[in-house]
């Protein structure tokens, strides 16, 4: 009903937020809601999908501290729903609608 | 290290009296601790809370690491310290703060940096460890050890206004390379003597590296393993997390062929995580 | 009572230097500390920590009330007093303590019981008050006087191995008797005194007031109000939930017919709640 | 497909936490996973509803201190999915299957 907000069949809308200090490659914003468009032919978001999302569409800069290869870096906690995402498949987990992913940098400060 | 305490004396029931009365908790609860010994590696903003509240508690013996001394910059959060200390070494400091609290307690004090060459020897002296540190490659070392040595381990960390807790290491649960296999790069990561952190923060998970300590030592309630509670304490919000289970391929605590105390001496920690042991300025 | 600081001298520089360096802090945040009064009721298991953390924080001027002693059964929670003070005020205690690691704050001691005679004064020298208390009538005669004079209210609470945490009064948000109208009956919830606590357990709390007053004085993040924190530590479990907006209908902070200082000297706090001010034993 | 639960249009399915002192009343049991079936003739459960059953089922002593008049005793909170239940209706909220419901005694010591 909204008028600032896509949704169709062809978006899976997530909330992102970023923490432990990784919110500053994204302007120090913590939360994001975004509505992610699936790639044409495929029926689901994949986390593999997401993070290439994330990097070209939110990251403002410094993307070898988000991502190696094809993966978060290491030293980034990724959570789907609160839950690990190495309980669920990692980069091949599904996300459905609403689902909130959190990226979260490990701290070593004391 | 541990005291042989199989009753509590007129004194103890009077000074632990208000714990005695937690049902959860009780007489049981209170022997179990006075027969424990936990070792704070770090006398800085997470392990001043930590240290004090178990010295409080009533555990058997504290050990104390750190080569440090006290400095005027850490008092905005190192609150077991006093401006009296400043020079002094934190070792000191902390231990005199802790039997002020409670005489009864036995301190020990090692006045040195954690290194892969006395790590076992200390960690081995304890029951559980308390990571109070403030630098990436002392983790691997401590939890590697602990592994080596089968002692749970209370992880915590802060920086900025954000904080995180978990146990490794317990019960079948992860150790910290089950989660960080890799360390991260240079730059993405920094201590507080880097970039900073408000005092409270790593005082307010200090205070709860004591709680699942002071858990796991008197074998009461359910400590936070295979769980990490994370702070963001701008907005006071919390979430505890379920984490990943024990890696069966873990390097370093997969069944039947675990890190050895040898292994880890051999190891180098500064070049494998490309940072300092030390916490000291270059 | 707040100090004037409009610079941070060189020293001051120095000892918030690792504050200074948090982006969401800065110098701002620890200027507008340096300017702020902070009242905590109460140097028990939760003021010891909450005034620790507020002393070595840098805030300008912290009040604090208590009319006990220390005794020993304090000890295993109240981590601001030692054994040298058993038996001596708590308030020249925790004041000792607070200026050892501080000696640029400004503490101020009343060693009064919080009662509705003198309530009013007392609060209304402060920014931001801190319930540090442990029984039900003082936290109604602290809410009611923060409404009447307009102050924000951090408000903790623990038992057992529970904890609680909230922000009364605050920008919009609800007073105590927006939540409770009307008082538990006796019987229903007890002191720590009465029934027991596990040390820490304040502690956490305590410092969770600290950061949550420190937020509310330096402007700096978002306070917990129209929210709660529940812990519970026996199963390190903690949700933040989301508290019911002011009642407009509140018999105290209702819109236009707020309580006044008159009204809260005449209310029986005692009577109301069926319960004593004070946490000394008859 | 569990043997052990009983799940059908005739019952709800909900969470029941007690916390702060509360679960005293509940034979020291904090977590309750419940079943609770429908008035005849009524399609949703009401929390007033809930509370009848609380009081009837779970509680094993005092009801006084859970309970007074059709309501929760003063100084209990109720959250429903972690919010106030006086943002939904109170004794009118509608639940759900799966909805969490906490009761709270609030503390005052320290
Ligand atoms: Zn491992
Ligand atoms: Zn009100």
């Amino acid at each position: 009903m909204g008028t600032d907000s896509v949704e169709s069949n062809d978006t899976v809308h997530l909330n992102l937020e970023f923490g432990g200090g990784l919110e500053i490659l994204f302007g120090s914003i913590k939360c994001h809601s975004v509505d992610i468009p699936l790639n044409s032919g495929s029926e689901k978001l994949k986390m593999e999908h997401l993070l290439v999302w994330v990097r070209d569409n939110l990251l403002q800069e410094r993307p070898e501290f988000f991502m190696k290869e094809k993966s978060v870096r290491p030293g980034v906690l990724v959570l789907i729903n609160d839950c690990d995402w190495e309980l669920c498949e990692r980069l091949n987990a599904t996300l459905e609608n609403n689902d909130t992913v959190v990226f979260i940098s490990t701290l070593h400060g004391g | 290290l541990s005291g042989g305490q199989h009753y509590l004396d007129r004194e103890m029931i009077n000074r632990y009296s208000r714990q005695l009365l937690v049902p959860a908790f009780g007489v049981q609860g209170q022997l179990n601790l006075l027969k424990s010994s936990i070792l704070v590696v770090g006398a800085g903003g997470l392990g001043s809370s930590a240290a004090l509240y178990l010295a409080a508690a009533g555990i058997g013996c504290l050990g104390i690491v750190d080569h440090d001394n006290v400095e005027l910059n850490n008092l905005h959060r190192q609150i077991i310290h006093s401006e009296s200390s400043i020079g002094n070494s934190k070792v000191n400091s902390a231990a005199t703060a802790c039997n002020a609290i409670n005489s009864m307690l036995k301190v020990v004090k090692h006045e040195v940096q954690l290194t892969a060459n006395n790590s076992v020897d200390l960690i081995n002296q304890y029951d559980v460890i308390v990571d109070a540190t403030d630098n990436v490659p002392t983790r691997y070392l401590i939890s590697d050890t602990c592994v080596a040595l089968g002692k749970p381990l209370v992880s915590g960390a802060a920086l900025g206004m954000d904080g995180q807790l978990t146990v490794y290491n317990f019960n079948g649960g992860p150790c910290y390379r089950c989660l960080f296999p890799v360390p991260p790069p240079q730059g993405a990561c920094q201590r507080c003597s880097d970039s900073g952190v408000l005092g409270v923060v790593p005082g307010i998970i200090g205070a709860f590296q004591a709680l699942e300590a002071i858990k796991i030592a008197s074998g009461v309630g359910d400590p936070l393993s295979k769980r990490m509670l994370i702070l963001d304490g701008f907005s006071t919000s919390i979430r505890v997390v379920k984490l990943r289970n024990r890696n069966p391929d873990c390097s370093v605590c997969r069944d039947g062929s675990q890190i050895t105390e040898r292994e880890i001496q051999e190891l180098n920690y500064e070049s494998f995580t490309g940072s300092s042991l030390s916490d000291k300025s270059p």
